[in-house]
């Protein structure tokens, strides 16, 4: 029952997989974004309040979304090292991070961008925002820390535990909205409720959605591989590898 | 226990060795407070608006500027393997550590505080308010930054490394005390503030010493 | 064809081209350039070890000169 | 002078198999087996940069990414346990004193953390070592070995049986080395374990065994 | 000038060995203004009025904040003490360590103003002049704050004491920095507050290092 | 192996008269005569804390509250004499290192403070004490003993007539003791001048004079 768990910890393993899995993932990927767009930038109406503006949702919520989930899988996957000491683990928590921190940036600038035209105003200081901010200075303190640590174990930890720490931030974002009273949206899209949406633009929403979920896999799996090289660099695997590479 | 209060009283006693020094963080406190009449305005109406988020950043500063002195010249000497060598679990030095820290940075701050804000002319109702949320908030701040200093501190620089690390996770008892005091000082209902204040107390002494406790000996290795 | 009139139109979107084109080039140069370094990680990192090698036999090598 | 006044259990017994550390990705030694019991001393030799400070580290859970195996008294240590960390006194090259307190208040905090506080005890070892009158002096104005000398009073104010000392004869006048080696041989006779380094020429302690690093 | 130089790079190399080194000042000067906004007020306008003032405290802080972990390591391991020995004139050392510190800590602050402005709310004019004051300011906090730090640094908990120094001897350059500021966001002449900042960088370039370089030597006994 | 190329001035000379140092008071040791010229060297004894770090110290000028006298080729040397400086070369307890450059790094930084870089001559040195191959190792990273070798390079790579040496000894094993002494023997026949100190005993240098302080 365990075995798989078991495998997955093995860098080899992952490697042969991830890189078997990266095309068809892509594939799909490059197809479900092509579709997003032309879905979301061309066939979509207009809002009756925000007019054309909405269309920045098609990638700010997305955008939003994987700057969140990124950072608890970062977390996970550190926790999940620090207990097991599971060397894969660290590996996918340090591959993390710079994705999630170029989405959460990403958030931040659409988010920006799209309050000109309909809060009139670049940057408010209200809950959402600021919260999303300080995750982006979780990601830059966890890159920073890890980086600024010599022996790649002791920066693998130590970023893990500030990982950790940092995952109350988390909900702290989603509930802003709830919490306080703000200038930001709603909780537009619930599992529980029916969305409020119209369906037409609640399509490209979701398929936008499942693309940069793929896309997050397919980069984490390229990054995974390099990391994976360098750590594993006295495995006989990857001796072979270069080797054979360089012919 | 025994060896908490050991600890404690080491801790103190190299601090007031040189008697003046647990001045300082209030001394930075009191001029970090008196530089914002200067830079912003000395108007008393404005004044008595910044007052309350002026006060909590300058506690919050002067806080993370004592973290420093505090544990890093034990790991640089050695005595901090030498305690963990003796058998003292490391979340109980750390536990031990931040109350020290508390002791000597946090209190005076609590007890400086309504001065500072008679100066900043803050109204007394929200001036005792600001030294409430200040004795609730600052140990959970003692807490927390023993979690980035322990992380930071076998590196160079590491002094604007555990800013960077500490300051976010900082700024949610900054929001809720600062607040409190404004709610206070515009005769609002602060009771919800400094309620979220004490859960986060409750936290920070739940999970804070672990996580310093391990970076403590990632650091040390 | 779609929701627009015309090309025109469409780059226009009602007066918000600007935001909504900033937006979505933002978005494509942060995610295409991210995507890009990921990819070349492992070949620079496949560079990168062949040196490593390189050097760590010359070194073992010298080390073994040195004992004998 | 009679100084360690405690028997230690003669059952004591630490093992150490295939124990190696990993740095950079490369073993610092080649692994290394060797078990003390009661009333036994080894010392680690090795160049420079042999590893000898390492795997003393490592003995003592200051390392990561060890590979191998510690026991003591047939228990396996894991990071921290307790039972061994009651009965072990590492002094390496960092001496873990205090400039800001006197020699007393130091050496009384580390026998607080594990033993009541005897200064009696503490007074004789500072006898033994030869400071004590400097007993309230603070540790910042001392020489570097007289610092030394602090803290290696803390073989005889915490009585555990397993010492493990990194080089305790550096910056030790010819007294004070000598002073050292007698009181390491008394803790020998009491059924003591030692584990030593040092690149002076350790003189006169009984069956000494050498292991040496490669 | 050739060992001016040498010291300059060789700082450098120290503090961009790991490269992301120089991001930490500028990471604690953006979270610093950032919590203003936080603990103060949301509202533009009130931010727009407060802005000046804060961008010079957070500034004055961050490079506060940076002197420690570039002069004290050089302290206790030595090398100062190496420096002079060699003949190298301590005044020499402090101009080259202060320039350091400056491309180091200063520079970005000067190049991230603007941002910060903009989310602050100051307008273009204003903001411009927050850089230009900060151009001519940030140095002789770097060698005002050489002096203070190399009095200090043989102490323990030196930091905070550090920060009582030296505090009193930036205010002016906050006073008139931020006054700049004030000036050109309500449309009034600034020329005057930034003659004064040139005069005092030039002054502290003129003194400071002869000041510290005398403390450093007393410092090192 | 010839390291040493360049010749001293025959005629260098320092003199110290009177020297003592007060701390908290009273001196620390009685007051101290001696002067040395080319080629010949001191050994400077004592037990722990009589004074031998101080000593050197306020020949070098870190040391305030010190009376009596020193003069180096005849001129009398107030705290910053730059001739006094340009031949002068101290290594104390605290080596000077900064641990995030490397080797190479480190000792060309103070070569260059007095010399031109001459990448030869630092390669060489750590030739002499057998660290060639680590030459772009951090410092950090390295053991006790390979540090105070990376400081000892200096007294190759930085050619000046007067060494003022603290305890050079500590921690170097046997071959580099060995080395060390070779070296300080060279420097000697070139017309050199040695200030040292130790605890252990320094076998093989001509001619080695000593003072006991007290
Ligand atoms: C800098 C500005 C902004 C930032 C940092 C930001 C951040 C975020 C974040 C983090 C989420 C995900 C929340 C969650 O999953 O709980 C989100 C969702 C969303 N944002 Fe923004 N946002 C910004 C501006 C805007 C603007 C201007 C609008 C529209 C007027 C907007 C509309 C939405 C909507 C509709 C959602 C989905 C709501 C949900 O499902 O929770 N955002 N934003
Ligand atoms: N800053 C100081 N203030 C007061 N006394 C001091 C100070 N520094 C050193 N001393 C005292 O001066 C004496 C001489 O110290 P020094 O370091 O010169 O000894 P040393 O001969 O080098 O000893 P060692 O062999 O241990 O290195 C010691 O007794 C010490 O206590
Ligand atoms: N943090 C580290 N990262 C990588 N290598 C290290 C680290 N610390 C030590 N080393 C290397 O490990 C080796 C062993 O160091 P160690 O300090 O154990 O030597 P030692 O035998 O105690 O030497 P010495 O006699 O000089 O004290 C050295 O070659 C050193 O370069
Ligand atoms: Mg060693
Ligand atoms: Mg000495």
């Amino acid at each position: 029952m365990w075995n798989w768990f078991f495998q997955l910890a093995s860098p080899k393993w992952f490697y042969t997989i991830a890189r078997k899995v990266t095309p068809w993932l892509s594939v799909l990927m490059y197809s479900l974004m092509l579709a997003g767009l032309v879905l979301g930038l061309i066939f979509s109406p207009a809002d009756y309040q925000q007019g054309n503006t909405v269309r920045i949702m098609y990638i700010h919520i997305p955008a939003a979304y994987m700057s969140m989930m990124i950072y608890v899988i970062m977390a996970v996957a550190g926790a999940i090292g620090l207990v097991w000491r599971m060397k894969m683990a660290h590996i996918v928590s340090v591959s993390c991070a710079s994705i999630g921190a170029m989405f959460t940036a990403l958030a931040l600038l659409t988010g920006a961008i799209w309050g000109k035209p309909t809060w009139g105003t670049y940057w408010v200081w209200d809950a959402r925002l600021t919260s999303e901010l300080i995750l982006l200075f979780l990601y830059l303190g966890f890159m920073a820390l890890h980086s600024a640590y010599d022996d790649k174990k002791a920066a693998d930890k130590a970023s893990a535990v500030l990982a950790l720490v940092g995952v109350v931030n988390i909900p702290i974002i989603h509930f802003s909205v709830e919490w306080w009273n703000t200038l930001h949206q709603g909780a537009t899209l619930s599992k529980l409720e029916k969305p409020s949406m119209d369906t037409s633009m609640l399509w490209p929403l979701l398929i936008m959605i499942v693309a940069f979920k793929l896309y997050f896999v397919v980069t984490l799996f390229h990054k995974i591989r390099g990391e994976i090289l360098l750590r594993e660099k006295q495995a006989s695997w990857v001796k072979k590898l270069v080797a054979d590479s360089k012919q | 226990m025994k060896n908490f209060n050991r600890i404690v009283t080491r801790e103190l006693s190299v601090v007031f060795r040189s008697q003046s020094e647990f001045v300082y963080p209030l001394a930075f406190f009191i001029m970090v407070t008196s530089m914002f009449p200067l830079a912003v305005t000395p108007e008393p109406a404005q004044l008595a608006f910044i007052a309350p988020g002026v006060i909590w950043v300058a506690a919050l500063l002067s806080l993370l500027l004592s973290l420093n002195a505090f544990y890093q010249s034990d790991f640089q000497d050695g005595s901090l393997e030498q305690m963990l060598l003796a058998g003292v679990s490391g979340s109980l030095i750390i536990l031990a550590k931040a109350f020290a820290n508390w002791i000597v940075t946090g209190l005076p701050l609590v007890l400086i505080a309504p001065i500072i804000g008679v100066l900043l002319n803050l109204e007394l109702q929200a001036n005792m308010i600001a030294m409430l949320a200040l004795l609730i908030g600052t140990p959970s701040l003692c807490l927390i930054g023993a979690i980035g200093i322990n992380l930071t501190v076998g590196l160079r620089n590491g002094g604007v490394l555990l800013t960077l690390l500490v300051l976010p996770l900082f700024i949610p008892i900054l929001i809720f005390g600062a607040s409190a005091v404004e709610a206070a000082s515009i005769g609002k209902n602060y009771s919800g503030q400094l309620a979220i204040l004490a859960a986060i107390l409750i936290l920070s002494l739940m999970l804070a010493p672990f996580a310093a406790a391990a970076a403590m000996k990632i650091s040390i290795d | 064809m779609g929701y627009f009139d015309s090309f025109n139109d469409f780059i226009h979107m009602g007066g918000h081209g600007f935001y909504v084109w900033l937006c979505y080039a933002i978005v494509f140069i942060g995610m295409v350039s991210q995507f890009v370094l990921a990819k070349l990680s492992a070949k620079k990192n496949i560079k990168l070890l062949s040196q490593y090698y390189r050097r760590a036999a010359a070194r073992k090598k010298s080390q073994a000169n040195n004992d004998s | 002078m009679e100084l360690i006044s405690s028997e230690f259990n003669s059952d004591n017994l630490i093992e150490i198999t295939n124990l190696t550390v990993i740095r950079s990705d490369f073993p610092v030694f080649s692994p290394v087996n060797f078990s003390l019991g009661a009333g036994q001393a080894m010392q680690i030799r090795g160049t420079n940069g042999a590893g000898k400070t390492t795997l003393l580290r490592a003995i003592c859970g200051l390392c990561h990414s060890l590979e191998g195996e510690i026991s003591w008294n047939d228990e396996v240590i894991t990071p921290a346990h307790q039972n061994f960390y009651q009965s072990l006194l590492y002094i390496g090259h960092a001496l873990g004193l205090k400039p800001k307190l006197t020699i007393e208040q130091n050496l009384s905090f580390f026998q607080q953390l594990r033993f009541e506080l005897d200064s009696q005890l503490i007074q004789e070892a500072m006898q033994a070592f030869g400071i004590a009158e400097l007993y309230d002096e603070y540790v910042a104005k001392l020489s570097a070995g007289q610092k030394r000398r602090v803290s290696l009073c803390r073989i005889i104010t915490e009585p555990v049986p397993l010492w493990i000392l990194d080089e305790p004869l550096v910056a030790l006048d010819v007294d004070g080395q000598q002073w050292m080696l007698d009181i390491c041989n008394q803790h020998l006779e009491r059924g003591g374990i030692l584990l030593i380094t040092s690149h002076q020429p350790i003189n006169g302690i009984h069956n000494l065994r050498e292991l040496t690093l490669s």
